[in-house]
């Protein structure tokens, strides 16, 4: 088993993308749509072809499922130890983010065919899909960290251009301008990470990072930074670059404003695949996260999300905006994954963590692909964002009313949805590991029912809103994605996870904790009751609530002021205080300094004017007194004369 | 006549042919033509060059020719080329072409800005080549002082004063270049030959005078900070082709210098004071990007980006190994191809909106698609975009950077580092204020679309960068395999 | 007799200058004009003649003495001269046909280059002296040559007094020199002549007269109004032959007579080169005038030619000598396009020069490279000068000249480029109209460029020159 | 030659002579003047050779010589330049040196 039809999941898009990207312009929109989609489906067919043969057919190896490069070539040797190879990496997490991010880009591009009809920039929407496509595939691939890196600001730039999709929108722009930069700040930390700990490790390459044998974990390095050796500082930095790109308190203030992108794209990048690239990145990198400083480093991993889910609930109960409700949702799901990691241990059912954070990442990457695609079509039918706009669309839209009650009690954690099964394991994990993460948790899943139920109700149900044209029914192209991914929300979740994906790669069972599964699902259905007495009907009764949290609920609803703390440091600080001095000085006194040599040149020049009088005893005196001059000097440098006497 | 003189020679022949032409139409076509052969050499170079590396022949520097010049002093004109001076010389050959394309629309003088921009050509080309330092320095010369004519008359806005600045810290620089050619000729036993200095090791305290000297001397063309202050200036004045040559290629006579001649030369001193520089280097890195952050005139924004840029070519160079050497030459070539675009798509810009004032630009992605385009495809490779060339280059200056693991260079290091943020924020403040956003003004909605001599311009320079960007080992190992005796003159030096 | 031919040079020039005192009895007042071609062609064949090898040795007891290092310096003074009256040919012949006083012009002319002939070739202090004033008296009268100009006169006046005074120094140094050596032959004052109080004095005093013909600062004075008031032909050739005489004649006198007096000489010279290179520039920077600006330039070029003084070997005599050639062709360039400006137009400040290039092309193009070589700026003939200057003075460790002097060059090129600036920068409204110059103005400027394009690179110049010196 | 008078008694006179010279040139105005100054210092040098060649170098004539070149040097300056001075007065009807000063700068 070579693996080397892989190779082409990555062709097939990147042709894609320079093909409609050159050529799309002069081909009838409808062909570039059609030819991404194709592509897109053929990639997942290969995607599903490399499932099944690496988990049913390699199987196990000594009782791991083993790791196969199907491609490494030398791309660049930085040194002899340094190298920077591109390939293709066969193991179990890669071949679960093929899956998911071919499965969710494919359903995006074939929503997108009926999304994005009419639109002028169509051709360029798919192609900026198809390289966003090629560069996540590339990146779950990856077989080094630097090959990571590549295509992790190749992501970057493709989230960039598609979130500033419509650029005639400074909102959106500014928002796409908002999310590179923030990711490319937490980019830096992961770039120092990687150089930190390829410099100590001598290596890129994953394999050997992470190896009980290698550099990492077979010695301890001193500590030099906060009790962390420079592996922990290292990997920590790397971790920065994680948390930037999947949205991580403090650093998540670019994905709400990134829903100023298409909603396809906020359902592809901005909720099933880019965003999770963090928790990718954790997972990959585990063994290391957990050798390092004895795990350490996974602290900052835990607690980084578990404050994250918790302060996106809190928000996410108070936004209007119905993809900003699913944006901060999703960093609250995805802080459960981090958190997963950073709760878990490498063996048996001390990994369960890792395993339930992959599991949910799966489930996740569906059931939120699903309500994003969801809320699109509502978008579609009502051209609004707000749910103010919206209310009683379940009679107009049974399609999309049926899949999106199917997501939300999925991501409620609701039996027999996928996403009951997935969080069941976090917080069994969480549990195990630290109650206070536990309870945090714990609270973030009611919450999460809340808010999730909250729009549920307030788009399809509520006060029926008086609409200019009567809302209708997606086509076909955007409603059968949507019941696919219902479908698959549906089902997923037996999956038996654990004997395709653990921490140590050998088979493990999962079971269900009735307690812990009965607690979960009883703090769920609690949330979705409170929302069905405030949302249910169009009452006064929510609006009270709110006031009595009085500024807290403001606080929340202001997003804690992140945005504001961010200008602060950006304008205040970087520009005013950085920036406009920098400039100040280079005007005043670097160049300055150059001008005034010039400056002290002419006024010197000027000062001699008056030596050159025209007079010509003068000229005779300046003679005699220069000759003078030179003859004492003369004499005194041969010491023939002594002034001292 | 050997191939190397040819690059000299026909470029002169061009200029030559160029004072008897008359027609302005025949003007472009004949420099087009020369420069078109100097190109076609100029690969026939880099093929030979190849070839004869791929039979194994390891001298330093080969298709050499040794010509005595002024026997006495011991002056030759001993020209020869490695992997570095062949890539700089097919960099050179592609913006200087590129360059007569884009200058298509000029009518005033049309000759003499041929003859101008050739002969700077000419300097740049006879430099790259050069072996002896006596030739290395006339052709430094010959390439800077055209610059005053080309600015002077051809430029814009406060053009008198930008060219006499640029001229004259240009010229200063190169005076202090010249002492510290002297003090290496008399240092070394008399000679310009650069592998006989190389190996007559001068004595320490004279490399400890010279070596600053020689460094800074490059380095002020090299917009060393901080003596970067002409280039702003001289880049906004100057015509679109003269910023792209001056950018793209001259700059790196700074760069290249520096690192040929002053550490090459000097490895002790270059050792002792590499902190000092990296220092310097590392904050012109980071002064240079936080420089273009508040600047609204494109040309200064791609100046102060140069800076930055720049600074980490010295940065790379001071990081002493290997790998950064690599980056620091990929970063020369990379940075002249990714500023030539950029120039040439201001001077695009300017021609057809009147004004380089980003504020006062919005929405061209809409009206003119083709330079919004390059420009962000340049944009980003110049943010160091992985694929593009300026990751390449960048990536291999941080890891040769980091392989020194005291404090101060990690310090250092961390702070050049950073610079990709602050990049990235000024040319995604260009990008959302320039092309995107809505139309700012009305006649702005009918701009004439890119010409084919522009097209032809800007891909020229443009594919190399994506080339570079997508398979860079090509260029890496033909760096590489020159940069063998440097490294072993630098790491063996006694300190 | 044998012997007489070693004075083959000055003989013919002196024929020269007799023929044309029978010319100008015999030519009637309307052929008066003919006397420019007369003169410039004989001057022409002398010059060619000049190039016919000649022997080595002395005459008259040693007051007289050539090698073929003197010959070529005569040589070399002898194309400046005929390319300086080549160029003044339509000067002469337009302002002064009418005028009975062209013939005294090339007579006087004639004889100041027959004045520093003996200069260059004096083998004592007597002869050095007479070739000396020979060659600056008749300048005086050349400087006052414009009898309506009141400019002229003051510039003869100013010319003469300091002559005067300079030579009076100088003589009074010459005589305390023979007080202290009891000679006046060069080879036997070098015997005698040894380090002590008064012989320091002596061989300043002396060496200060040679400083005022080469306008060294502070004795530098008189050099910008006397060349503003004076004619521009005059001016030209004060700048560029007299100034290039003095210079032989200054390293030649400094070989024979200075080696036991090096650490008298050395510094004054040292710290004169600073103060001529500085201060020359400094003036230069502000003068609005062409022919002031290009005499405060040429000041501070001779700053730079006492940089191979000082070095005082082989090299540094070659490089002196080198240089002076190379700046006698670029300094006659610029003069050369001033004068015929001058001439046709009547104008001299630099901003009448804007735009000239749109105008006169191929003036512009002469002068800028004439300038570029002043300015020292490759591939023009300067370049190699100065480098070559500067390498000298830096094999002697004269690293603190070198580096005042590159600053210097740096500052020189400032306002060379202000001159490039008018012509090629600006536009002007009122440009100076296109005219056609004469052909031999033509030729006289065509040989200064082909001299600033050539002699830099063409290193067998330099490495004959070499071998001379090093005999 | 008179008793007493020693070689450095003529030299002091000399010497004197010429600095009187210096200071009249610098001091005085009138152009003619000046000329007597230049005159006064040349003078001085002629009586130094002729000292000189008396008392120190009998055995030859070499300052005496360069006192009668000096001479006829001498009349042909002051010729010529009294003929410029004319020529000057002619214009600007005044000898006086510090008015000459047109060109300056």
């Amino acid at each position: 088993m070579d693996f080397k039809f892989t190779i082409w999941i990555l062709i097939l898009p990147t042709l894609v993308f320079l093909f409609t990207g050159l050529l799309g312009k002069k081909m009838p929109a409808k062909i570039s749509g059609w030819i991404g989609t194709a592509s897109m489906a053929t990639a997942m067919l290969l995607a599903y072809k490399t499932a099944y043969e690496y988990f049913f057919q390699v199987g196990f190896v000594d009782g791991i499922r083993p790791t196969i490069f199907a491609y490494k070539e030398v791309w660049m040797k930085f040194t002899d130890t340094l190298v920077f190879d591109m390939g293709i990496l066969i193991d179990p997490i890669s071949v679960l983010m093929l899956v998911v991010v071919t499965t969710v880009s494919f359903l995006v591009h074939l929503y997108s065919i009926g999304y994005m009809h009419g639109d002028q920039g169509y051709y360029k929407f798919f192609s900026f899909l198809s390289l966003f496509s090629v560069s996540m595939l590339a990146l779950v691939v990856a077989t080094n960290i630097f090959q990571i890196y590549f295509f992790w600001e190749l992501v970057g730039v493709s989230s960039y251009l598609l979130i500033g999709f419509y650029y005639d929108k400074p909102s959106a722009v500014s928002a796409a301008k908002k999310a590179f930069i923030v990711t490319r700040f937490a980019d830096l930390g992961f770039l120092i990470g990687i150089l930190l700990l390829s410099f100590h490790a001598g290596t890129f390459d994953f394999m050997t990072l992470v190896s009980e044998d290698g550099p990492l974990l077979a010695q301890t390095a001193p500590p030099v930074f906060m009790g962390l050796s420079i592996f922990g500082v290292a990997l920590s930095l790397i971790f920065v670059g994680g948390a930037g790109k999947s949205a991580m308190f403090p650093l998540h203030i670019w994905l709400p404003d990134a829903m100023e992108g298409p909603t396809p794209v906020s359902a592809l990048i901005h909720a099933a695949t880019m965003v999770v690239a963090g928790v990718y990145l954790v997972a990959r990198l585990f063994p290391a996260f957990q050798g390092v400083d004895g795990g350490a480093v996974l602290h900052l991993v835990a607690w980084t999300g578990a404050i994250s889910s918790l302060f996106a609930a809190i928000i996410a109960m108070t936004q209007d905006d119905i993809k900003r409700v699913l944006a901060y949702s999703t960093m609250s799901q995805i802080g459960y994954m981090m958190l997963a990691l950073g709760v878990s241990g490498m063996e048996g059912h001390h990994g369960l963590g890792y395993m339930a954070s992959m599991f949910h990442l799966f489930t996740h990457a569906m059931f939120k692909a699903l309500l994003f695609l969801g809320a699109g079509s509502v978008i579609h039918a009502v051209h609004s964002n707000l749910m103010k706009d919206m209310g009683g669309l379940r009679k107009y839209m049974p399609i999309t009313h049926i899949t999106f009650l199917i997501a939300c009690l999925a991501i409620s954690g609701v039996p027999p949805f996928s996403g009951f099964f997935s969080k069941d394991e976090i917080l069994a994990a969480a549990f195990e590991q630290n109650k206070i993460l536990f309870a945090i948790e714990y609270a973030v899943a009611g919450l999460t029912a809340f808010y999730m139920f909250r729009i549920y109700f307030g788009i399809f149900w509520g006060k029926e809103t008086v609409y200019k044209h009567t809302p209708h029914e997606s086509p076909l192209t955007m409603s059968l994605p949507l019941l696919i991914l219902a479908i698959a929300t549906v089902f997923i979740g037996f999956i038996p996870f654990g004997h395709f994906v653990t921490a140590d790669r050998a088979l493990y069972d999962i079971h269900i904790d009735p307690m812990m599964a009965g607690a979960s699902v009883g703090v769920g259905l609690i949330g979705i009751l409170v929302a069905y007495i405030l949302y249910k009907k169009e009452s006064t009764l929510a609006d009270g609530v709110s006031e009595m949290f009085g500024q807290g609920y403001t606080w929340a609803k202001d997003k804690f002021y992140m945005d504001e703390v961010y200008q602060f440091f950006a304008h205040k600080m970087m520009f005013a205080g950085v920036a406009a001095p920098v400039a100040w000085i280079d005007k005043n006194i670097v160049d300055g300094f150059m001008n005034g040599i010039g400056w002290i040149t002419e006024t010197f020049s000027m000062m001699l004017e008056d030596w050159q009088s025209g007079r010509v005893r003068q000229y005779a005196f300046s003679f005699i007194l220069g000759l003078l001059v030179i003859i004492f000097a003369v004499l005194y440098l041969n010491g023939i004369i002594d002034f001292k006497g | 006549m050997d191939i190397l003189s040819l690059l000299v020679v026909i470029p002169m022949l061009t200029v030559f042919i160029l004072f008897f032409v008359k027609d302005m139409q025949m003007v472009r076509i004949i420099a087009a033509a020369g420069m078109f052969v100097e190109t076609i050499v100029t690969f026939f170079v880099t093929r030979n060059y190849v070839a004869s590396r791929g039979s194994g022949d390891t001298s330093e520097f080969l298709m050499t020719k040794d010509f005595t010049w002024f026997e006495s002093l011991n002056i030759h004109y001993f020209v020869g080329v490695d992997g570095i001076a062949v890539a700089m010389l097919l960099l050179t050959a592609i913006v200087l072409l590129a360059g007569i394309f884009i200058s298509w629309n000029i009518e005033d003088l049309t000759r003499e800005f041929y003859i101008s921009l050739i002969i700077l050509g000419t300097g740049v080309f006879g430099f790259f080549i050069s072996l002896d330092l006596f030739t290395m320095f006339l052709f430094y010369e010959v390439a800077v002082i055209p610059m005053y004519l080309l600015i002077g008359i051809w430029g814009t806005g406060p053009k008198e004063y930008a060219a006499m600045k640029l001229t004259l810290m240009l010229m200063g620089a190169s005076a202090m270049l010249l002492v510290a050619i002297l003090g290496i000729y008399y240092f070394s036993g008399q000679t310009f030959n650069m592998q006989e200095i190389a190996h007559a090791h001068m004595p320490i305290v004279a490399q400890r005078f010279f070596f600053p000297m020689a460094f800074v001397g490059f380095g002020v063309l090299g917009a060393l900070f901080p003596f970067h202050t002409w280039s702003p200036d001289g880049h906004a004045s100057a015509p679109t082709a003269v910023s792209m040559l001056h950018a793209g290629v001259l700059m790196k006579l700074g760069t290249y210098g520096a690192f040929r001649v002053a550490m090459y030369l000097m490895p002790d001193a270059a050792n002792e004071m590499s902190t000092f520089f990296m220092g310097l280097a590392a904050i012109g890195v980071i002064y240079g990007a936080f420089g273009a952050i508040r600047q609204t005139d494109l040309k200064y924004i791609n100046a102060y980006s140069s800076v930055s840029h720049l600074g980490l070519i010295f940065f790379g160079m001071m990081a002493l190994n290997k790998t950064a050497y690599t980056g620091a030459v990929l970063q020369m070539i990379s940075h002249g191809l990714m500023t030539a675009v950029f120039f040439a798509l201001i001077g695009m810009l300017y021609g057809r909106t009147h004004t380089r004032d980003v504020r006062k630009m919005g929405g061209l992605l809409k009206v003119l698609p083709f330079i919004a385009v390059v420009y962000m495809i340049i944009g980003m490779a110049s943010l160091g975009l992985p694929g593009l060339s300026g990751f390449v280059a960048e990536m291999h200056i941080f890891v040769g950077a980091f392989q020194n693991p005291d404090t101060i260079h990690r310090i250092f290091s961390i702070l050049a580092v950073s610079a990709i943020v602050v990049t990235a924020v000024y040319i995604l403040r260009v990008v959302g204020m320039m092309l995107m956003g809505p139309i700012k003004h009305q006649e702005f909605e009918d701009l004439p679309k890119a010409v084919w001599y522009e097209k032809v311009g800007a891909l020229l320079v443009l594919l190399p960068v994506m080339a570079i960007g997508l398979a860079p080992n090509w260029l890496v190992s033909l760096i590489q395999d020159s940069l063998a005796p440097i490294v072993e003159q630098l790491s063996h030096s006694g300190y | 007799m044998n012997n007489f031919l070693l004075m083959r040079d000055e003989f013919v020039l002196l024929g020269i200058i007799l023929l044309l005192l029978v010319v100008e009895i015999l030519l009637t007042d309307k052929d008066k004009k003919n006397v420019v071609g007369i003169a410039t062609g004989l001057f022409a064949l002398h010059t060619a003649f000049g190039f016919m090898p000649l022997g080595e040795g002395s005459m008259f007891g040693g007051s007289f003495q050539t090698t073929h290092l003197h010959h070529n310096m005569k040589n070399i003074l002898n194309v400046g001269v005929l390319i300086l009256l080549l160029q003044t040919w339509t000067w002469a012949r337009v302002k002064w046909s009418n005028r009975n006083r062209l013939t005294e012009f090339y007579i006087i002319l004639f004889s100041t280059v027959l004045g520093m002939y003996y200069m260059i070739s004096a083998g004592d202090f007597l002869m050095f002296f007479l070739g000396l004033e020979l060659a600056s008296l008749p300048v005086a009268g050349l400087v006052a040559f414009d009898l309506a100009k009141k400019r002229s006169a003051e510039a003869g006046v100013k010319f003469i007094l300091m002559a005067g005074v300079s030579s009076a120094v100088m003589l009074f140094g010459i005589s305390l020199i023979y007080g202290i050596t009891g000679s006046i032959y060069f080879t036997e004052v070098a015997q005698s002549f040894h380090l002590t109080g008064l012989s320091a004095i002596a061989l300043l005093m002396f060496m200060s007269g040679l400083a005022f013909k080469i306008s060294l600062v502070p004795f530098h004075f008189w050099t910008p109004d006397v060349y503003e008031g004076a004619p521009v032909p005059v001016s030209s050739f004060l700048s560029v032959i007299s100034k290039a005489a003095a210079v032989f004649a200054m390293i030649l006198i400094l070989f024979q007579i200075g080696k036991g007096m090096t650490t008298v000489w050395k510094p004054a010279l040292f710290w004169l080169a600073i103060l001529t290179m500085t201060v020359g520039n400094l003036f230069a920077l502000r003068q609005k005038n062409m022919k002031r600006f290009l005499a405060f330039s040429s000041v501070a070029q001779a700053g730079f030619i006492l940089m191979g003084i000082l070095a005082f070997d082989e090299m540094g005599l070659t490089s002196v000598i080198y240089f002076s050639a190379i700046y006698i062709f670029s300094n006659l360039a610029t003069f050369g396009v001033v004068q015929v400006i001058s001439l046709k137009t009547g104008k001299e400040q630099m901003d009448d020069y804007n735009g000239l290039y749109r105008t006169n092309p191929k003036l512009a193009l002469v002068m800028l490279l004439g300038l570029f070589s002043l300015a020292g700026i490759p591939p023009v003939a300067g370049f190699f000068g100065k480098f070559f200057l500067f390498m000298s003075a830096a094999a002697h460790n004269y690293y603190l000249l070198v580096i005042i002097g590159v600053i210097n060059v740096t500052i020189s090129l400032y306002y060379y480029l202000l001159v490039v600036r008018a012509m090629f920068l600006r536009k002007s409204d009122k440009p100076i109209a296109f005219f056609k110059n004469e052909w031999p103005v033509q030729i006289g400027l065509a040989l200064s460029v082909i001299g600033i394009l050539v002699l830099g690179m063409y290193s067998p110049f330099y490495e004959y020159i070499l071998q001379l010196a090093s005999n | 030659m008179i008793e007493g008078i020693g070689v450095f008694d003529v030299l002091a006179v000399s010497t004197i002579i010429f600095f009187v010279g210096l200071f009249g040139f610098v001091t005085r105005k009138n152009m003619i003047s000046l000329l007597i100054s230049i005159e006064l210092m040349l003078n001085s040098v002629a009586l130094n050779f002729v000292v000189f060649n008396k008392f120190l170098y009998p055995g030859n004539i070499q300052g005496y010589i360069f006192t009668l070149f000096l001479i006829a040097v001498a009349a042909a300056e002051v010729a010529l330049a009294i003929a410029i001075i004319i020529s000057f007065y002619r214009m600007d009807n005044s000898i006086d040196a510090d008015e000459m000063d047109s060109l300056s700068g």
